[in-house]
């Protein structure tokens, strides 16, 4: 059983970097939502089958909001937006895609050599598990950095979150996981909804933070 | 009474305040409340030195975070003085309406329960949870005037926060994952006290990863160069008594974070020095903003970037650790609070009174408002190291300690501390000196806070009580 | 009764110094007027000219201050204990103590000081010009000077001319490149310091050349007396110095007897006549050189007493 | 009570004065003269304490407070040196006090000088009676804000403001160094007391970094080229009073960091940290007096002249520090009395000129030369005492200046016995420095004094003027008299500053007072000897003689003429020689070099009777070759980070990413 519980934990584990890299190829809103929302069900998959290898029952709740709130109200949400704001024909992203998914590969690597060498041992599925879990992080890090458009970037900071959750279930036993994880998500709620829509919009018409940018401090 | 009910108490009431606050329309009567609510977190703040050290799951009191307890709601207490006279201007002025008072009252308590929590929080989990809390109030706060650059303020804070907020928490996930194999799983892997005391055992890797993530994460907090691009416009968009608050007392407990999981590591013979890691962000971070203060039109984001100088002289000095740096280090943040905080204060005035807060708009303050001009005046010289204010010493014993250890390692520090000494006077030549310009409108201020704040920065110049160096050299050896 | 013969000598020297300098200018200016084939005013024209000088009343400008009129008398009385200290015929005289050679030149220094103000008390342009043009010369003269004192005093281990001129009499002086260079940088300076030809002509009043004359330019009656027997110790002084240096030879010994005193004087006085002679041929040979040409003479003034002095320096530990 | 205690407690009220003052300008401004009155009462106490004691020849006393770093504590101490310090500041400064007595009633911001006067004054005495690193930095770099805020009385100038900025960055520099060079004696144990590090000798290979420390440090705040650069912009902006105590005293309180550091702390110098500091002692004499003679700003000339001699000074310390080094007690005595005297001497003729041109500037509100002239008739007394300045800081004789010049000179003629070759060769090229400066300053001030005070007033200003009030006058002449009186008496001073000689070096100057007629006699009498007061008397005695001689038996008549100038005179004043003439023919000569001035003449062309233009450009080659590139480069550094500000959130995210990359790259490769 042990054997089966950490493949299949590697997969979903496995599957969640391969996401990421998916997200960072996408140039185009809708479809980069669609990923996501892959991504979202992948976590809630992947911490369902960490709390039944770890009899966690707690662990469920955390999954149900990943594939409800993340998997699929958020990115409704977001979609909605960007319809409306009429940016869904694509993004732009600020390098060119071949480039990004070179650099994923090369963080994938170094989250690779950095996780693995330092984790000896420990058991292998955390060890495996963190070291996708921080990819998933610095991927959604690089997608953050990459994207000019504001949508683009929650996503990143989203898949970010995903890969903390990851990480967070993959560690056996850790308190307080279930009320990161709604921490989290009221996070990325008030972002998305409150702060962000409400009074970027108010203000600015427009969701391209590059705008924002114009305001910045001290510019005369 | 059973003293020991402070160490709910320091954070319990700030929490009860806020919850009065957000119900009291009248901001008179929540301005009151709200001072009053400070002081008595003051109070059972001081309350903690009569009481033993304690230790449970939750909740931590030792030496190291007394200190920054009482020094948190002393400036909390000074500040909310401070607040309830600027405020009442921002109301005359317009800039806020009654509504939002309400909330920016409520809000203050509740980034106060955060620190207070974040600060005698035991479990690395609950001190993650806190620190974002009262993270989450101030960029609420920041936004609070609603204007592009208010909110584009925010905006910036909360994005980089929240990147912040992620990678602290990866952190402690990580130094969970460390604990978990020596401690066992659950609760006991978090707690701060237990995991000091068995870290030797830890992975060292998973240590150095974690350390990584925690000095970034909370780093972000404590506005070291590269990480600090929040700061500067945090302090310049928001409320005053907001900036004062952000830099004499947010930055420090995230700093206190990093001095925490700093102990960690030291635990550890295995893990990587934090050390050098630390001095080369503080270094970086004095060079950079000590250039940076060059080139700065508005008055608040000036010494914004005169904060994040002297948190990198602060993480500079802790990193180099020791006695002796370690002790700078505790003093160098006690008089930065103190004289930073000072500076904010006279500067809100400065600014309600010249209407303004661009630089080259204020002139001749020292013809114009002698009180506020000389107070800023002594603040800024304070605040540039020289006798026989505060800060003179401690960064007479960072660079002595330094230069005595690790010679070369003063030329960068003594050249940073040399380019934002030149900035800091030139800009104060043009604001205190000249000709006066703008408004000379009497301001109603509250001199009291500034004064008290800069005369506490004076005597520590002179003479440090031997019961506090006593409590500061023991703390410093804590740090190691 | 040693200490009364002792003080009286030095009474003597004072006399003669000041009795003699006028003789000394009119000698020059005798020899250089035969050389040029003019009979020239007898030796004996500058005590007519001063005692007519001194009893002419004194024409002072009408915004001429208090020091205007001080300057003259604080001048000569200078330069004349400056003169009186140098030996002429003897060394060792009781005084001699008081100032060495440093002293003394800083004396010549405080009257130039004075004199330059004078120049500058009117307010005229010939008198600034004058006071800047003689304070650019000092400033030059001075530290070759101050590189021939080096030089001196390191040969002799004294600055003390007393000490100086029976260290140059004994045999060890001997024969020395730097006590050469020294020399001639001497007589460059002395040149300079006394308003020769080439470096500036006593006699003309030919304004754009002028240098000490536009200074004194205002001054009449006893006033302008004394600057000129002033300008005469000086001469006086310098030949004396580099005699009492250069040429020891006849000085009196410090508890000499009457005739060695005499024979002193007899030879000091001989010396002064050849030194006339020596430079009035120097003037009528040569031709005057621009103001800005000076900084260039004294400039190699200062050199050769440099590199007398490094010379000096170097060797001394061999 | 113990000298150090009384030192201490007189100081201590001088800074409650502080308090006192800020009250009575805001209660009660017409009561300023308190203030001035109650520092001229313990000034004057101090000076006289500290002579007592540095003539008792007592042991030193030494007091420790639980102030400062807590486990070192405040250590103070006063012994032979200090005392000689002591005596020089608070002489300056009962000096100046008395002065302002008068001079404080024309002050336009008494609320700007009042508070911060006695601070200053009582910094400069704690500077020299700390004895541990930190009370000794505390109260240097308490001077020097205290200095910069009185600096910055006049405000509203742009000079001025200019001045201080410049001033207080170069003093933070300066104490930086310093706080460096402490720390290399205090060792990695941390022991500023300064009798732990008298006790421990520093490596030798750690000597040459302390002196090149030190001379940053102290060098700065003295004055040395090149890092004069701020002391002729901030002497002349603080009001007159005070910069005759910058000038005249807080230089000093330099020299005595100088002379503490490397006779007392740091263990016996090398013989070519002496050379090192005479001919830096020697550049700056010289490139201070040229600087002093293109200057027509009379306190910014000033200014200069106090760079000038402190050179002379630092080649009385370097020569001391060279003899020391090989032994030869006697030689390295009489440079570092000379040294010394020259010190005090300074302080009187320093004080007395800037006294002086405070009077004048109060009399004609003019400070630039080309505008004053003939205020010998309206001033006379102040005249009298400036041309007693005038000639002091000329070394002439019989006055003060020239004693300590010629014991320099005496001490370099000591130098060949000295063994090493780079000795040899730069002591007589100092030497010449030396001189040239002597026979430059000369020159200077008769050109300062000719221009200001004699000729015809070139302005409606200088023609008005009157003289100064009696405060000032009498303050003015007393110090003229002192001058006097140490230049006929040197003996009385020197022999003070025995006992400080012999306590850093083991060896002094033979006692002079007992020498009969006051003479001088620093070695030996066949070698040299100079006896003012003779020097004095006779030259009286000359006068009285020679104007009794032609007042008797020839004539005494004076008549008053028109000017005759040559047949040509003119009538309007500006046809006098003038500042920027008189200077013309050593700027030609020296001028090329060390300024690279150039002179423009535009003439207009025949029959335009549009006047013709004559400008000089003077450049201060330290400011444009050091100071002016800093300032760009920190400029174009600031310029160029300047951009880190303005970037969009997505850079910041990026920055933040690369730092996480960057140290995760480090883990990799490292562990």
């Amino acid at each position: 059983m042990p054997d089966l519980g950490f493949d299949i934990a590697h997969m979903l584990a496995g599957s969640l970097v391969l996401v990421s890299l998916m997200m960072l190829y996408q140039d185009r809103l809708p479809a980069l939502i669609n990923v996501f929302a892959v991504h979202a069900m992948l976590l809630a998959g992947s911490v369902a089958w960490q709390a039944y290898v770890q009899d966690e029952p707690q662990l469920y709740i955390t999954s149900a909001i990943a594939l409800g709130f993340k998997g699929v109200m958020i990115p409704m949400a977001l979609r909605r937006i960007i319809f409306r704001l009429g940016i869904h024909r694509e993004i732009e992203p600020v390098v060119s895609t071949g480039l990004t998914m070179l650099a994923g590969m090369a963080l994938v690597a170094l989250a690779m050599v950095v996780m693995l060498r330092a984790t000896p041992e420990a058991t292998p599925l955390a060890r495996e598990d963190l070291a996708f879990a921080l990819s998933v992080l610095l991927l959604g890090l690089l997608m953050m950095v990459s994207r000019r458009n504001a949508v683009g970037q929650v996503v990143g900071f989203m898949s970010l979150e995903n890969g903390l959750i990851l990480a967070a279930t993959g560690a056996r036993g850790m308190p307080l996981v279930v009320e990161i994880s709604v921490a989290f998500s009221i996070l990325i709620a008030f972002i998305v909804i409150g702060i962000f829509l409400f009074r970027i919009r108010e203000r600015f018409d427009t969701v391209d933070v590059q705008v924002l940018d114009q305001f910045r401090g001290e510019r005369p | 009474m059973n003293l020991s009910v402070s160490l709910i108490l320091i954070f319990a009431i700030p929490a009860g305040a806020a919850a009065v606050l957000a119900l009291v329309p009248g901001y008179r009567l929540s301005s009151r409340i709200n001072m009053f609510a400070s002081l008595m977190t003051l109070a059972a703040g001081v309350s903690l030195f009569f009481i033993p050290a304690h230790t449970d799951n939750y909740l931590l009191l030792d030496d190291l975070n007394i200190v920054f307890i009482v020094l948190n709601s002393f400036v909390g207490f000074t500040t909310s003085v401070f607040s309830a006279s600027y405020i009442t201007h921002e109301l005359d002025t317009g800039r806020l309406t009654p509504a939002y008072l309400r909330f920016y009252h409520a809000m203050y308590q509740v980034m106060m329960f955060g620190m207070n929590l974040a600060l005698i929080a035991n479990n690395i989990g609950l001190m993650w949870v806190a620190i974002e809390l009262a993270t989450l109030a101030t960029i609420l706060m920041v936004g609070i005037y609603r204007t592009h650059e208010a909110l584009e303020a925010a905006w910036k804070y909360f994005i980089l926060g929240s990147v912040g907020i992620g990678f602290a928490l990866f952190g402690t996930i990580l130094v969970y994952m460390a604990a978990q194999p020596v401690v066992g799983e659950g609760l006991p892997a978090m707690v701060w006290s237990v995991l000091v005391a068995r870290a030797g055992d830890f992975d060292p890797a998973l240590l150095n990863i974690a350390f990584i993530f925690l000095l970034l994460g909370y780093g972000t907090k404590v506005g070291l160069a590269p990480l600090h691009a929040w700061l500067p416009d945090a302090h310049a968009e928001g409320p005053t008594p907001i900036s004062a608050v952000l830099s004499g007392l947010l930055l420090n407990v995230a700093l206190y974070a990093v001095l925490r999981f700093k102990m960690l590591l030291a635990a550890n013979t295995g893990a990587l020095a934090p050390g050098p890691l630390m001095m080369a962000m503080g270094l970086l971070s004095l060079i950079f903003a000590a250039f940076m203060l060059y080139r700065r039109r508005d008055i608040k984001r000036m010494f914004a970037y005169s904060s994040i100088e002297h948190m990198g002289i602060i993480v500079f000095a802790f990193g180099f650790g020791g006695p002796l740096a370690n002790f700078a280090g505790l003093l160098q943040m006690t008089m930065h609070s103190l004289a930073k905080s000072a500076i904010f204060f006279a500067v809100g005035h400065i600014a309600q009174a010249k209407g303004t807060q661009r630089i080259a708009e204020i002139r001749g303050l020292t013809a114009s408002h002698p009180v506020l001009g000389w107070a800023l005046v002594l603040g800024v010289v304070a605040i540039a190291g020289m006798p026989p204010l505060g800060v003179f010493m401690s960064e007479f014993l960072v660079v002595s300690s330094t230069f005595a250890r690790e010679s070369w390692l003063a030329i960068p520090l003594v050249f940073g501390l040399l380019v934002a000494f030149g900035a800091l006077m030139l800009r104060l030549n043009g604001l205190a000196f000249g000709e006066a310009a703008g408004s000379t409108a009497k301001v109603k201020a509250s001199y009291l806070p500034m004064f008290g704040h800069l005369a506490l920065v004076l005597a520590a110049g002179v003479y440090l009580p031997p019961a506090l160096v006593l409590w500061f050299q023991h703390v410093a050896g804590m740090l190691g | 009764m040693d200490l009364i013969v002792d003080y009286s000598l030095q009474g003597v020297q004072m006399l003669l110094v000041v009795t003699a300098a006028p003789a000394l200018t009119g000698l020059v200016r005798k020899v250089k007027a035969r050389l040029m084939r003019r009979a020239g005013p007898p030796i004996l024209q500058p005590y007519r000219d001063l005692a007519r000088l001194m009893r002419k009343e004194a024409v002072i400008a009408a915004n001429a201050s208090w020091l205007f009129r001080a300057v003259p008398y604080l001048v000569f009385a200078a330069t004349w204990v400056a003169a009186a200290l140098v030996p002429t015929f003897a060394t060792g005289l009781p005084f001699s103590w008081t100032a060495d050679l440093i002293a003394i030149i800083a004396l010549l220094g405080s009257a130039r000081f004075l004199l330059a103000l004078a120049g500058m008390d009117v307010g005229t342009s010939f008198g600034g010009i004058g006071s800047s043009r003689e304070m650019l010369i000092a400033s030059l003269a001075e530290p070759a000077m101050m590189m021939i004192i080096f030089v001196l005093a390191l040969i002799a281990g004294s600055t003390q001319l007393s000490t100086i001129a029976e260290f140059m009499l004994s045999t060890e002086a001997g024969l020395r490149v730097s006590l050469g260079l020294a020399l001639v940088a001497l007589i460059m300076v002395a040149i300079a310091e006394n308003a020769r030809i080439p470096v500036d002509n006593p006699a003309t009043h030919l304004e754009l050349t002028m240098v000490h004359e536009a200074m004194v330019l205002e001054y009449s009656g006893r006033h302008l007396g004394l600057i000129e027997l002033s300008a005469s110790l000086k001469l006086l002084l310098y030949v004396s110095l580099i005699a009492c240096v250069f040429a020891p030879w006849g000085l009196a010994p410090m508890q000499s007897g009457l005739l060695s005193w005499l024979i002193g004087i007899g030879t000091w006085l001989l010396k002064l006549a050849v030194a006339a002679f020596a430079l009035a041929l120097f003037e009528t040979s040569i031709a005057k050189m621009r103001v800005f040409r000076v900084p260039e003479f004294l400039g190699a003034a200062f050199m050769l007493g440099l590199l007398g002095a490094l010379l000096e320096f170097v060797l001394a530990g061999f | 009570m113990t000298p150090v205690d009384f030192s201490l407690l007189c100081n201590a009220a001088l800074l409650l004065l502080a308090p006192v003052a800020v009250a009575i300008a805001a209660a009660r401004p017409a009561a300023w003269r308190a203030i001035y009155l109650v520092s001229l009462v313990l000034t004057f106490t101090m000076a006289g304490s500290s002579i007592a004691f540095a003539l008792s020849g007592a042991p030193a006393s030494s007091e420790i407070f639980p102030l400062g770093i807590p486990w070192i504590g405040a250590h103070f101490r006063e012994d032979m040196l200090s005392a000689v310090f002591l005596a020089v500041v608070n002489l300056g400064a009962a000096g100046a006090s008395f002065y302002a007595i008068g001079y404080g009633k024309h002050e336009a911001a008494p609320g700007r000088v009042l508070p911060f006067y006695p601070l200053f004054i009582a910094a400069m005495n704690l500077v020299i009676l700390s004895d541990d690193a930190f009370s000794f930095l505390l109260s240097w770099e308490f001077m020097s804000l205290t200095s910069w805020a009185l600096v910055m009385a006049h405000h509203r100038s742009e000079t001025n403001r200019h001045a201080g900025y410049v001033y207080i960055v170069m003093a933070s520099f300066g104490t930086l160094a310093l706080l460096l060079a402490f720390g290399l004696l205090a060792g990695p144990e941390g022991n500023y007391a300064f009798e732990t590090m008298r006790g421990t000798a520093p490596a030798a290979a750690i000597g040459w970094l302390v002196l090149l420390l030190v001379l940053l440090g102290a060098g700065s705040k003295a004055g040395i080229v090149p890092l004069h650069v701020w002391l002729p912009l901030a002497h002349p902006a603080a009001p007159s009073h005070v910069s005759a105590l910058m000038s005249g005293v807080m230089t000093k309180v330099a020299i005595y960091a100088v002379i503490r550091i490397i006779f007392d702390l740091a263990g016996a110098p090398e013989w070519w940290h002496g050379m090192v500091v005479l001919v830096l002692g020697g550049i700056t004499a010289a490139i201070g007096v040229l600087h002093a003679l293109m200057e027509h700003d009379l306190k910014r000339l000033l200014a200069y002249h106090t760079i000038e001699n402190i050179g002379i000074i630092f080649i009385g310390l370097g020569l001391a520090m060279a003899f020391q080094a090989n032994g030869m007690g006697a030689a390295a005595a009489l440079s570092l009395t000379a040294a010394l005297f020259h010190v005090f001497n300074h302080s009187l003729f320093k004080s007395l000129l800037f006294f002086g041109s405070g009077a004048v500037l109060n009399a004609t509100g003019e400070r630039d030369m080309e505008h004053l002239g003939g205020l010998i008739h309206r001033m006379p007394q102040t005249a009298f005492a400036f041309l007693i300045g005038c000639a002091a800081i000329s070394a002439l004789p019989p006055l003060n200046g020239f004693v300590s010049e010629w014991m320099t000179f005496q001490a370099i003629l000591l130098s060949p016995s000295l063994p090493q070759w780079g000795l040899r060769l730069a002591v007589p090229a100092t030497g010449a420095l030396l001189a040239l400066s002597a026979a430059l300053a000369a020159a200077c001030f008769v050109k300062a004094f000719g221009v200001s005070f004699l000729g015809r007033a070139r302005s409606p200003a200088a023609a008005r003027a009157n003289e100064t009030d009696i405060w000032s006058r009498t303050a003015m002449l007393i110090w003229a008299g002192l001058c006097l009186l140490f230049g006929l008496f040197p003996a009385l001073a020197i022999d003070a500053l025995g006992p400080a000689v012999q306590s850093l070096l083991n060896s002094r100057l033979p006692a002079q007072a007992e020498i009969p007629w006051f003479l001088l006699v620093p070695i030996a009498g066949s070698r040299s000897s100079y006896d003012g007061l003779l020097v004095f008397m006779f030259i009286t005695a000359s006068v009285l003689l020679s104007v009794a001689v032609i007042h008797l038996l020839a004539s005494r008549a004076v008549r008053r003429g028109p000017i005759w100038d040559c047949g040509f005179p003119n009538p309007t004043p500006l046809a006098q020689y003038s500042a920027g003439s008189f200077a013309q023919p050593i700027r030609r000569v020296f001028g090329t070099l060390v300024f690279r001035a150039r002179e423009k003449v535009a003439m207009p062309p025949p029959g335009d009777m549009a006047p013709a233009h004559f400008d000089v450009d003077i450049h201060d080659l330290a400011w444009e070759k050091i100071y002016v590139p800093v300032a760009a480069g920190i400029e174009f550094t600031a310029g160029r980070l300047n951009g880190l500000q303005f970037l969009t959130i997505r850079r910041y995210l990026t920055l933040v990413f690369l730092a996480l990359v960057a140290l995760l790259l480090v883990l990799a490769i490292w562990t």
